[in-house]
Order: structure tokens, then C-alpha cells, then sequence
């Protein structure tokens, strides 16, 4: 990071309050942490997305022209590991949370400092650990792992991979350890439950689901490395174990785990939503309960990923029910932001229109979830591109479209710097056009019948795979922009000052970038979004 | 090049019809409420844009009515889809009692299926229309799925297992056949076609084909004479082992006190590791035939057994069987 | 939170009634009680585990915050159980393989 | 704050209170996630027990009930010292805390000693699945999960032992140094916690690897 164009009146901030690599690296500053996640992230998105690129490129036709279905099968296995494990999962909670949730309950830091730093030390050492083995050859078990296929059949590196994300797993373990203390204890005093900002809410349910998730996919793997490794008999058939006992310990965290991603997500839309609104958000409390309710009932619903899988079909009834349940609490969220607009004072700033389009991306993959949780229609669309349309609209048109808010928010706070307005606007646009184009013909194409992990296809497939492809184009262009001018932000910075939204909200209170210890003077406790009552983001 | 988007694959099946009906109403809703957010969103974003740059929004700080209504109005029609779907998945699952049974083993990277009269196809599959088929399956290796879009119904096919589908074809053609758990290289190469004929054209089809094959029921009783079987399960008494007449389908009481009921994957298990589950009355005997019988024999083993009847003093076989399974060689049931 | 310190005496009491339900379930593992047999190992299993919650990791002179931490991973550990054999015990219900 | 800050009270934290909270709070949830941890080894143990009851009982006759329960009281014995020198460090007993801690490693490593002679016994006897099993009697297919599980759960639990003991040999310097006094002592209380979830999870690993079906 270059440090030569400082403005004069520089004050002492996180960033020039010390130099050097070992100044990062052994930072126990929650807000450096958090810069450190966010650069090892970004280089995980921008491989995950390569590999994604790849695997777009080779579906352009039905042959499987441009790679053996191996290279194939490693590289939509790799691109989901990598995305999920290393890029979604972390990159909220380890990259906003981390920098954010201290400033928003008046802290100097997180509760474990030394513990925060570990878990990014974990991090980089469990995707040293999924990148050998992909450097070494690669896996090829999709990132489900289903035995018996990864324990006795696969000849690629699975316990190498598996053991990345064991590793990793601690990672966000530690995570949320830390916030759930950090939330329980270090509130400023006089900042009530009820005063926190929505943000914070969604990270303490998004911090439940770790610590209660993350254990058991931890065991599970450990358990597929002792039988692939060293001849356990866990799950292999031919031993009278149970390949299904798999899939539901996996599941067990995987589906919590999606809300793991999402629930971050909707944190940062309710900060973006209220911001640029200048309202407090409507049902603040039910918004609230809603991320609670998200976590606990998800952590009930896994078997909905096993609807054809030999499951008893009275479990497959019963998982059906809780999963369309979680549509309630689901939409209490989204009807609460809508309603949020009205009588606003709405601002089309960046983070503003990812927030938006969040709202309406949403809306689709979550209603696609209602339907595959619908028996007699997973049935038919079980394992088809219908569902890879379903995960990628929520996961990128959910997840990421609100980590790009968040980021556009609160990249001021963080750098100092302020990008600019019109490509962050235009970029804003292009990755709506772009995501739509690529996924939704994948969900014509999956109730037509399109099987996903296949690298061949039947020709009346193409059409979509071309169109799905194209927009995966300009969906890169879209990812590109950002990178290029947050970068550009950097050298040749415009200054932000401290509160260019004028925005409520403890960490606009502070200076930008804030100083190491957060707060000079202990900072003003209000109601969340307290603008209309003269908040202090207001002139 | 474009008449080839269409919105589902060709609908073949009694059951489909049902499956796009549900599909098309979800659609139908979720389009609703995805109009009414878009709307309500663009809409209200721009009604209340920010005029000057000053203004703040009208402190409004929730409704409880609201609230309840939007919880209770997706719930209700969850409740609905819920039950509607519901519904469909039990006909899927449940095949009708007249059904014929085939049989398909699913090995990297190919599906081999045999009809009730012994014929064997790889990849393909022939099956006349106008009546229910019911195909009972397992893997020899790794879980695949065997997928039918056009029945619109698949199921995942398990190592050490028997699962089961069900369709009932409507309209004579050609469809495809997909494997859709990944599992492994040639996941994508795993694929066939189901030739749907006319019930005449089936019969033509199966007299053309080899003579020589031999129903799975005839194989079985060979092998349950073949492996010595009948040494300590005889037809009349228990000797060593219990009876096996019209074991399929009971409930076996088991020596430690449990029951357990008598599917294929219990006969199954009964054969390659007999001890697990001990029968009530009987000694742990038998010896395990794990390694010995290859997959698609132990299924005809076990389809043989399905047909031992108590009261039968001759082991039934050939036509006999067949007609058992529910199945005339004129195509009607 | 002011720190509880336990006299000893209560230590040592907690101490000699693991010992003896110890004993008593390696006694009982000896007698045929039918299913029971596995009934009784458990409680006696789940009443030494929370003996030694409650005295030994002090919690029952903790927050309700902690108490609280503490139930919560049982309930989800009934979650997993619950809802996995929910799958396994009904199987073959149907009376269709697989489903 | 007008007082003096304690040297231990790290710069973040605004009371000694607030730190040892914090700190028992977390070590809480550290241990939620253990018990998720071993939770998704009982869920395989629990299934294939209910699927298999008799292959179970036959390989739990293999595994030596005096080497458990002599090994269960060992750990409960443990337990007791470790509870007694957390009260020694809350009561700022510099010598009483040495000498439990010591003790409490001493029965750490007797626990692995007799665990070590368990495993050498199943290593000879031809039980280590996927190494060279060999079982004569009935059911030698799924007594195979049985084994799989014992040394998953017990290799695990004991993993566990070993940090544990690592852990002591850690702290010990600063036990004997007298670094935890009534005010300070809350990393004496958090490792207890983990010692007493350690003997916990051997309190059901116990009946139910070893005292199945003996009657
Ligand atoms: C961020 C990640 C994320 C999120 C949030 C969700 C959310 C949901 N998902 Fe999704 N899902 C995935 C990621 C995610 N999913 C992934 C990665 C897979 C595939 C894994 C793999 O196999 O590789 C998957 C697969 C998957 C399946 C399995 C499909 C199959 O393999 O056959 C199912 C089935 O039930 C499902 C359901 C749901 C449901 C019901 C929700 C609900 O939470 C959605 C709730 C939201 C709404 C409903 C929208 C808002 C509500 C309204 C606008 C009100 C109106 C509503 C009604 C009238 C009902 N998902
Ligand atoms: C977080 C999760 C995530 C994300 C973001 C994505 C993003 C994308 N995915 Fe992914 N996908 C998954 C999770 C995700 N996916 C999972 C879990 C699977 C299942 C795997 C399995 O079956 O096992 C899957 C499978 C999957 C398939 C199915 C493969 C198959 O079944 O055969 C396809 C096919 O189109 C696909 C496409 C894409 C595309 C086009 C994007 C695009 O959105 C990607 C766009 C991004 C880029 C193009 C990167 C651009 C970035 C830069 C240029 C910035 C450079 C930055 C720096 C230098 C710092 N994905
Ligand atoms: C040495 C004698 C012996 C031979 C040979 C033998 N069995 Fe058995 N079988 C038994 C005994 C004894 C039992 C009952 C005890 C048990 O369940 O293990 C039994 C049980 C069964 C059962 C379960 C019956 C029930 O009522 O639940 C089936 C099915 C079965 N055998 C099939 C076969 C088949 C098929 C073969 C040949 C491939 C075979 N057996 C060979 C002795 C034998
Ligand atoms: Cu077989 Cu995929
Ligand atoms: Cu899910």
C-alpha cells in the first residue's frame, strides 16, 4: 500500500500506524486483520472466478472440446470448493465483520485479538493446503465429497483438499467465537440489544451457525480422510457402512452453512438500506428475530438435499416442511426493506443499487429454493442446472451483490479514499445485466432436463450454455471494474472525510480511516439509524 | 436454432403432467411475488428519491399488522405448495400394485437394465407404454442416479442397496436416459436413451431378440441351486434355515428381539452377511456369500425368492413367474 | 461476576459419587435387563456428565448466559440425532425399496 | 479509571471482571464446538449400533473392561485434582496449585499408558481395520464399523489427553512462578473446563464402547 499521498493533515490511523510487512503480519488490530482477509479473499474470488471461467468456456459447446472430462471435473470441483470455503464463506464476517463490529458496539477491539489473527493464519494455511493439492493435481469429487466415490474411487488429491478444509474450518470457528464474546461483552455501555445495528444482529446469528455447524463437516471429513487414508470402515458399503450417514453430516453444516454466507449479507443490505434512505429500518426488531429464526430453523432443513438420495421418503416430508418454512422469516426480511423506501429519502449511491439489487435477486433464488424444497418438484430438478441457478442467485446474486455493497459502503471507512462515482455506478449495472443473463437461462435449461457436473452435453442444450456463457462475460467485466478502481483508489486517492453518507452510526463516528484504538473520545450512544432524530450524520 | 428453448422436456409419462402442473403454479406465484418486489422497490425508490441533499426520511418505524400479514400469507402458501408437492412425491414413490418389475445395475460408466424376460440391454432401454414399470436398482461401485426427464422422475442408485422408480410411458418415442450423481470421469458419458414403443411394437421388439436369455427368476432358481441354497432352505420344512416362502414383504422376527421387514435390501443382506440379522428360532449358520454372487445374479436370486409361495409344492419359474410379476407377453396387464 | 470458590468437602463428595455410579454401572452392565440394559448405562452416563458440569466445571454458579451456551449445544446435538435417524428408523416404511 | 490497571488486564478490556467473563464465555463456546465435534462421531456410533446390535456386542467382548473402568476411575480421579486446583488458584495457593497440577498430568499420562498397552493388545490381535483385520466369529463385516468407530472416538479423545497434557507442561512455569492469585486465574478455570469435557466425553465412551451386551 503506498503511503506517499497522504493528505497534509494526516492524522495517526490504523494504515500509518506502523510500517512494514511484519507490522501486518503480526498485527493483533482487528482492522488490519481484517485488510489481510480481504486481500487473501479477493485472490480466492478471482481463482474461483477463473476456474468458473473455465468451466463456462468449455460448456460454449456440446463437445467436450476444450478439456478431458478430468481437467473438467477438477475444475468445477475446485471452483466450488474454493468459493465457498475460501471466498463466501470468510469474505463478509472475516473482511466487514472483522473491520466493522468492534466500531459498531464502541470497542477497541474484538474480544481475542491474538485469537483473531490465528484464525487468519488457519485460513492461509488450510488454502495453502487446497492450493498444493490443486497445484499437485488437482480434485475431482465436487464439493459435496460424496463417499463412496471420494473415500474408494477418486485418484485425485482428496484428503489433501479435505484437510484445507478441516483447516479452515477452525478458521471461521474462531471467527465466530470471538464475535459472539466480542457482542456479549464489549458493548459500550448504554448500547442496548435493541440499539445494535442490524449488522451486527446478522452476525451473531451468522456467528451461531459456525460455532454449531462448522464441528461437525470438521468430523465428517476427518472421518472420509481416516477412511480413505488409512482403511477405517466409516461409510463403505461393502463394510455395511452407510454412504447416505455422509451426505447427512455433511448437510448438517452445509445447509447451515449457506446461511452462514447469506446472513452476513442481509446484515450489510439493512445497513446499506437504511443509509440511503435516511430512515430507521421498518420492524427493526422483526428484521432482527428474523436472523435468529433464519439460524436455528436452518440448522433443521439439511435433508432437503437428499430428497432422491435413498432417503426415507416420511424424513424427506418432514424436511420438505422446515425448509419452505424458512420462507417466512425470509420474507419478513425482504418485505421489511422494501417497505424501509417508503417515505424515504432514497440516494442512488453504489452500495445503494447493489443493496437493490440484492432485494430483487434474491427474491428469485429464494423462491427457486421454495420450489426445489417442494417434493414433487425436486423430484425432476434434483441435480439439474435448476438448481445451480438456484445457489448462484442467492449465493451471487444474494451474497455477493451484498458484499459489494458493503464494500462500496465502507471502503471511505477503511482506506480513506473514495472511487469513483460513475464506474462504481456503471460496474453496479453490468454485474446485474451480466448475472442475469448467465443464470437465469440455467433454470430453462435445468427443468429441461440438463444434468450439472456434465461436460457433455445434448446439442438442444446450447443455446442456453451460449447465452449462459456470454453473460458470464460481461458478469467478469462487471468484477473486473472494481478491482481496477478500488486498486487505482489507492495510488491516486481522493480523500473521503470522515462520513461521505453523511451516514448514522457509531463507525461514522471516528475518523476515516479510524485511528488504531477505534474511538479518540468514547463514542455517542443513539438508536440504531437514529436519523430523523438529528443523528449526527446529519448537517 | 432457437426452436429448441422450450420451457420442459417432452412430458411422456402419466406422472409428468402433474409435475409440470406444480412447477407451472410455483412459477406462477413466485413470478407474483417477484413482480409485486421489483415494483414496490423500483417504484417506491423512485417516489421517494432524495430531492435535496439534506433530507431525511419520515421516521416510521414498523406496523405490527403488516408484519403479520406478510408472515402469514407466505406461510399459507407455502402450506399449500407444501401439500400440493407433498401429493406428487407419494405418487412418484408408490408404484402401482400391477407394476412390472425391471431391473437395472448401475457400474461406472454404464446402466445395465434387464426386462422381467431375461433380456439385457446396456444404455437402453426399451418399454411398451400403457403400463406401470417399476424398476429396482443398485450400484456396483459408486452412487449415480438414474434420471428419466421425460417421466419426469429419478433416483439416486446405492452401493450395498436397493432403491426404486416408477413411471408409467404415455407416448411411444425416444428420451433420454441421464446419470445425475456425479460419479466420477465419464459422469457426463453415462447417459442412454428409453425407446417408449407401442405395447405391439414392444412384444416384436423382445420376440426378435435373443431366445437364449433367461428370466431373472430362472436364473435365480438356478443359482439357488447352483450355490446350494436349497441345501439348508428347502421348499417344505425348515431344515437348517428358515422357509423362504412368502418371506418378501413380512416381518421377520429376529433372534435379539427386533422385527425387521423382508425387502430386498434385508434379502440382500440376509446373503452376503447372514449374521447381522439373525432369524428367530435359527442358528447363525449361514455362511456369507459376500464376493461370490455378482450384483445383477443376487438380484436375480432375490427375485427368485420374491416368488416362492407357501402353498406352491413346485418351485415356479419361466411364464409362470412372469405372469406372477404381473406381466402377459400380449403388453396388457 | 464474583468468583464462587467450593469447600472442598463438596469436591470430594462429587467425587466419591462418580466413583460409585461408576461401579454401579460396571455392575449392572453384568445383569440382563432386556433393552433396559442400555437405558440404564445412559443415565447413569448423562447423570455423571452433569454432575460434573454443574460442581466440578462450576456451572451452577455461572451466568444464565452460560447456562444457556451449555443447553444449546445438547439441543443441537439432539437436532443431529434426531433428524438423522428420523431417516434411518423410517425407512422401508413404505414398503417400496428406497424410499 | 482512576485505579491503577492490573498488569494482566489486557488494553482492550475495561476490568478484570469484564476479561475473566469474556474469557469463561468463550472457552464455553470453544467447548459447544467440541461437543459438535465428537456429536458427529456418537451420531455414526448411534446408527450403526441401532443397524448392527450384534456385531457391536460381539466386538465390545474383545475390548478389556478392567483396562476401562480402571481408566474411567483414573480420569475421575483427574477430574478431582484439576477441580481442586482451580479452587487452589482461586484461593491463590501457589504450592497446592503446583502439586494438583502435577498430579493431574501424572493421571493424564497413566490414562495413555494403559490406552497404549489397549491398542498394542488390538494390534496383535489382528483388529485395526484396514490394516490387517481378522475376525473369526460372526458377523466380521460389521464388527469392522465397531472397531473403525473405537479407534476413531478413543484416538480422538485421546489426541485430546495429549493437548491437555501439553497444555499443563505449558502452564505450569507460571504455576509455580505464582502467576494466578484470586484476581487472575482465569486461564487455570478455562483449561479445567477443557480438562473436566475431556473425562466427560470418556464418560460415555466407556459404557458404551465397553459394556455392551456383557450380560
Ligand atoms: C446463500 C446460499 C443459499 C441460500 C440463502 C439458500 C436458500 C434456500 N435454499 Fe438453497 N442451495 C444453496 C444455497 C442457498 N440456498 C446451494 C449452494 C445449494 C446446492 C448445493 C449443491 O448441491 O451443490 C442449494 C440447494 C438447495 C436445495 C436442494 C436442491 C437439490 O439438490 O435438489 C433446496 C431444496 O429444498 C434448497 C432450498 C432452499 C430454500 C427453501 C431456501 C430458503 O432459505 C429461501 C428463502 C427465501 C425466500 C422464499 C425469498 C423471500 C420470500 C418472499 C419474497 C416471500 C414470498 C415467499 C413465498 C410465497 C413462499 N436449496
Ligand atoms: C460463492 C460461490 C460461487 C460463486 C461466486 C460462483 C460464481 C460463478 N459460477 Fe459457480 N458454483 C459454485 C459456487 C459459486 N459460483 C458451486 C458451489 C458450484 C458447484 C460445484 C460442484 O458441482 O461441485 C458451482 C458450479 C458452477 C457451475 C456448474 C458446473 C457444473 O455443474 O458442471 C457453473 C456453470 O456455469 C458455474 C458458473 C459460475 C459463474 C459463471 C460464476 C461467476 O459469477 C463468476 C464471476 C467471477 C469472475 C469471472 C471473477 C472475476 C474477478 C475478477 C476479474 C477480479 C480479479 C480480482 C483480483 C485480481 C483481486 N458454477
Ligand atoms: C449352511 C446353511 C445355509 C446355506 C447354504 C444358506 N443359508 Fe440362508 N440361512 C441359513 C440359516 C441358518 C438362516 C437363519 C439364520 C440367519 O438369519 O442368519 C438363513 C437365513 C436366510 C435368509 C433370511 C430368511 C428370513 O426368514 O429372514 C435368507 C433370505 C437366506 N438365508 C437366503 C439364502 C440364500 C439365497 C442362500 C444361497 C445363496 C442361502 N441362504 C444359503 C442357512 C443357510
Ligand atoms: Cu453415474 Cu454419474
Ligand atoms: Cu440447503
Amino acid at each position: 500500500m503506498t503511503q506517499t499521498a497522504l493528505s497534509p493533515e494526516q492524522h495517526v490511523d490504523y494504515l500509518n500506524d506502523g510500517y512494514g510487512w511484519k507490522s501486518w503480519l503480526f498485527t493483533l488490530d482487528h482492522k488490519r486483520i481484517a485488510m489481510l482477509y480481504l486481500v487473501s479473499v479477493s485472490f480466492f474470488f478471482a481463482l474461483g472466478g477463473l476456474f468458473a471461467g473455465l468451466v463456462r468456456l468449455e460448456l460454449l459447446t456440446p463437445q467436450g472440446d476444450l478439456f478431458g472430462p478430468d481437467i473438467y471435473n477438477r475444475l468445477f470441483t475446485m471452483h466450488g470448493v474454493i468459493m465457498v470455503f475460501f471466498f463466501l464463506i470468510p469474505a463478509i464476517p472475516a473482511v466487514l465483520g472483522n473491520f466493522l463490529i468492534p466500531l459498531m458496539v464502541g470497542a477497541k477491539d474484538l474480544a481475542f485479538p491474538r485469537i483473531n489473527l490465528l484464525s487468519w493464519y488457519i485460513y492461509v494455511v488450510g488454502g495453502l493446503f487446497t492450493l498444493g493439492a490443486m497445484i499437485a493435481g488437482g480434485v475431482d469429487t465436487g464439493w459435496t465429497f460424496y463417499t463412496p466415490f471420494s473415500t474408494n474411487y477418486s485418484n485425485s488429491y482428496v484428503v489433501a483438499t479435505g484437510l484445507g478444509v478441516f483447516i479452515t474450518g477452525f478458521s471461521s470457528i474462531l471467527t465466530g467465537f470471538n464475535f459472539i464474546v466480542t457482542i456479549h461483552r464489549m458493548r459500550v455501555p448504554g448500547l442496548g440489544w435493541f440499539k445494535l445495528p442490524l449488522f451486527v444482529w446478522a452476525h451473531y446469528a451468522t456467528s451461531l451457525v459456525m460455532i454449531l455447524g462448522t464441528p461437525v463437516i470438521a468430523v465428517t471429513v476427518l472421518l472420509l480422510a481416516l477412511e480413505r487414508g488409512f482403511g477405517l470402515a466409516i461409510f463403505d458399503p461393502t463394510r455395511g457402512g452407510d454412504p447416505v450417514l455422509f451426505q447427512h453430516l455433511f448437510w448438517f453444516y452445509s445447509h447451515p452453512a449457506v446461511y452462514i454466507m447469506v446472513l452476513p449479507a442481509m446484515g450489510v443490505i439493512s445497513e446499506l438500506i437504511a443509509a440511503f434512505s435516511r430512515k430507521s429500518i421498518f420492524g427493526y426488531k422483526f428484521v432482527a428475530f428474523a436472523s435468529l429464526g433464519i439460524a436455528v430453523v436452518g440448522f433443521v432443513v439439511w435433508g432437503h438435499h437428499m430428497f432422491v438420495s435413498g432417503q426415507s421418503a416420511y424424513a424427506s416430508v418432514v424436511f420438505s416442511f422446515l425448509s419452505m418454512f424458512v420462507a417466512v422469516p425470509s420474507a419478513i426480511k425482504i418485505f421489511n426493506w422494501s417497505a424501509t423506501l417508503y417515505k424515504g429519502s432514497v440516494a442512488y449511491e453504489t452500495p445503494m443499487l447493489y443493496a437493490l439489487g440484492f432485494i430483487g435477486l434474491f427474491t428469485i433464488g429464494g423462491l427457486t429454493g421454495v420450489m426445489l424444497a417442494t417434493l414433487g418438484i425436486d423430484v425432476h430438478v434434483h441435480d439439474t442446472y435448476f438448481v445451480v441457478a438456484h445457489f448462484h442467485y442467492v449465493m451471487v446474486g444474494g451474497t455477493i451483490m451484498g458484499y459489494m455493497g458493503g464494500l462500496h459502503y465502507w471502503w471511505p471507512k477503511m482506506t480513506g479514499r473514495l472511487y469513483p462515482q460513475f464506474w462504481s455506478r456503471l460496474s453496479a449495472m453490468i454485474v446485474f445485466v451480466g448475472f442475469n443473463l448467465t443464470f437465469f437461462p440455467q433454470f430453462i435449461m435445468g427443468y429441461m432436463g440438463m444434468p450439472r457436473r456434465y461436460h457433455e452435453y445434448p446439442p438442444e442444450f446450447q443455446v442456453l450454455h451460449v447465452m449462459s456463457t456470454a453473460g458470464a462475460t460481461i458478469l467478469g467485466v462487471g468484477y473486473l471494474l472494481p478491482t481496477i478502481y478500488f486498486i487505482m483508489s489507492l495510488r491516486k486517492p481522493v480523500h473521503a472525510g470522515n462520513n461521505p453518507w453523511n451516514a448514522v452510526g457509531m463507525e461514522w463516528q471516528t475518523t476515516s480511516p479510524p485511528p488504531t484504538h477505534n474511538f479518540v473520545s468514547t463514542p455517542v450512544v443513539t438508536e440504531a439509524y437514529a436519523y430523523a432524530e438529528g443523528g449526527q450524520g446529519v448537517h | 436454432m432457437f426452436e429448441s428453448i422450450r420451457l420442459a422436456p417432452e412430458s411422456a409419462s402419466t406422472l409428468s403432467g402433474q409435475v409440470d402442473a406444480i412447477y407451472y403454479v410455483s412459477v406462477l406465484i413466485s413470478l407474483v411475488f417477484t413482480v409485486i418486489i421489483f415494483f414496490l422497490v423500483v417504484f417506491l425508490s423512485v417516489k421517494y428519491r432524495r430531492r435535496h441533499a439534506d433530507q431525511v426520511g419520515v421516521p416510521i418505524h414498523g406496523n405490527n399488522m403488516l408484519e403479520i400479514g406478510w408472515s402469514v400469507l407466505p406461510f399459507i402458501i407455502m402450506l399449500f405448495l407444501f401439500a400440493w408437492g407433498t401429493k406428487v412425491f407419494f405418487s412418484l414413490c408408490r408404484p402401482p400394485a400391477q407394476s412390472t418389475e425391471y431391473y437395472c445395475v448401475g457400474k461406472q460408466w454404464m446402466w445395465k437394465f434387464q426386462h422381467p424376460d431375461g433380456h439385457r440391454e446396456i444404455n437402453e432401454l426399451h418399454v411398451p407404454t400403457g403400463h406401470p414399470i417399476k424398476i429396482t436398482m443398485t450400484s456396483e461401485d459408486v452412487i449415480h442416479s438414474l434420471y428419466f426427464p421425460s417421466f419426469r422422475t429419478k433416483c439416486d442408485v446405492l452401493p450395498g442397496r436397493y432403491t426404486s422408480l416408477w413411471f408409467q410411458p404415455t407416448k411411444p418415442g425416444e428420451y433420454h436416459i441421464f446419470c445425475a450423481e456425479y460419479c466420477g470421469t465419464q459422469h457426463s458419458g453415462m447417459v442412454g436413451r428409453v425407446i417408449v414403443q407401442t405395447p405391439r411394437e414392444y412384444e416384436l421388439w423382445l420376440a426378435g431378440g435373443k431366445t437364449s436369455t433367461m428370466t431373472p427368476v430362472a436364473r435365480g432358481e438356478e443359482l439357488f441351486t447352483a450355490l446350494a441354497c436349497v441345501t439348508c432352505h428347502r421348499q417344505d420344512t425348515a431344515v437348517r434355515g428358515p422357509g423362504l416362502a412368502g418371506l418378501f414383504g413380512k416381518r421377520v422376527q429376529l433372534a435379539n428381539g427386533g422385527t425387521v421387514l423382508a425387502d430386498e435390501t434385508y434379502i440382500r443382506e440376509s446373503i452376503l452377511s447372514p449374521n447381522t440379522k439373525v432369524v428367530a428360532g435359527f442358528q447363525p449358520l449361514m455362511p456369507t456369500f459376500q464376493g461370490q454372487v455378482a450384483e445383477d445374479d443376487l438380484m436375480s436370486l432375490i427375485a427368485y425368492i420374491k416368488t416362492i409361495q407357501p402353498a406352491a409344492g413346485a418351485v415356479p419359474a419361466g411364464a409362470a413367474a412372469l405372469r406372477r410379476a404381473g406381466f402377459t407377453t400380449d403388453g396388457t396387464p | 461476576m464474583s468468583m464462587h470458590v467450593s469447600p472442598i468437602r463438596n469436591y470430594v463428595g462429587v467425587f466419591v459419587t462418580l466413583l460409585a455410579l461408576t461401579l454401579i454401572t460396571v455392575v449392572v452392565a453384568f445383569q440382563d435387563l432386556g433393552p433396559l440394559n442400555t437405558l440404564v448405562a445412559l443415565g447413569i452416563a448423562i447423570t455423571k456428565a452433569t454432575i460434573v458440569i454443574l460442581f466440578f466445571m462450576h456451572a451452577k454458579y455461572s451466568t444464565r448466559l452460560t447456562k444457556l451456551v451449555i443447553v444449546s449445544a445438547f439441543v443441537w446435538l439432539l437436532f443431529l440425532f434426531v433428524f438423522t435417524m428420523s431417516d434411518f428408523v423410517t425407512r422401508g416404511m413404505m414398503g417400496v425399496s428406497g424410499k | 479509571m482512576s485505579t491503577e490497571a492490573h498488569p494482566l488486564l489486557a488494553h482492550h478490556f475495561e476490568t478484570l471482571d469484564q476479561q475473566r467473563e469474556s474469557s469463561t464465555l468463550a472457552m464455553w463456546i470453544f467447548l459447544v464446538t467440541e461437543i459438535m465435534f465428537f456429536g458427529g462421531l456418537f451420531m455414526a456410533y448411534l446408527l450403526y449400533r441401532w443397524k448392527f446390535p450384534l456385531a457391536f456386542h460381539a466386538g465390545s467382548h474383545h475390548l478389556d473392561i478392567r483396562l476401562g473402568a480402571f481408566n474411567t476411575i483414573v480420569l475421575i480421579c483427574s477430574s478431582l485434582t484439576m477441580a481442586l486446583g482451580v479452587r487452589a488458584a482461586q484461593t491463590g495457593e501457589r504450592k497446592k496449585l503446583t502439586g494438583f497440577m502435577v498430579l493431574t498430568l501424572i493421571l493424564g499420562f497413566v490414562f495413555l499408558g494403559v490406552k497404549a498397552i489397549e491398542y498394542h493388545d488390538k494390534f496383535a490381535h489382528h483388529l485395526i481395520p484396514g490394516l490387517h483385520f481378522q475376525w473369526d466369529g460372526p458377523g466380521g463385516r460389521e464388527v469392522q464399523l465397531f472397531y473403525s468407530l473405537y479407534f476413531a472416538m478413543t484416538g480422538l479423545h485421546a489426541l485430546h489427553m495429549i493437548i491437555g497434557a501439553g497444555l499443563i507442561l505449558w502452564l505450569l512455569p507460571s504455576c509455580v512462578r505464582g502467576k494466578y492469585t484470586a484476581d487472575y486465574y482465569h486461564p487455570i478455570e478455562c483449561f479445567g473446563l477443557y480438562w473436566h469435557f475431556v473425562d466427560i466425553v470418556w464418560i460415555f465412551l466407556f459404557p458404551l464402547l465397553y459394556l455392551l451386551g456383557r450380560h
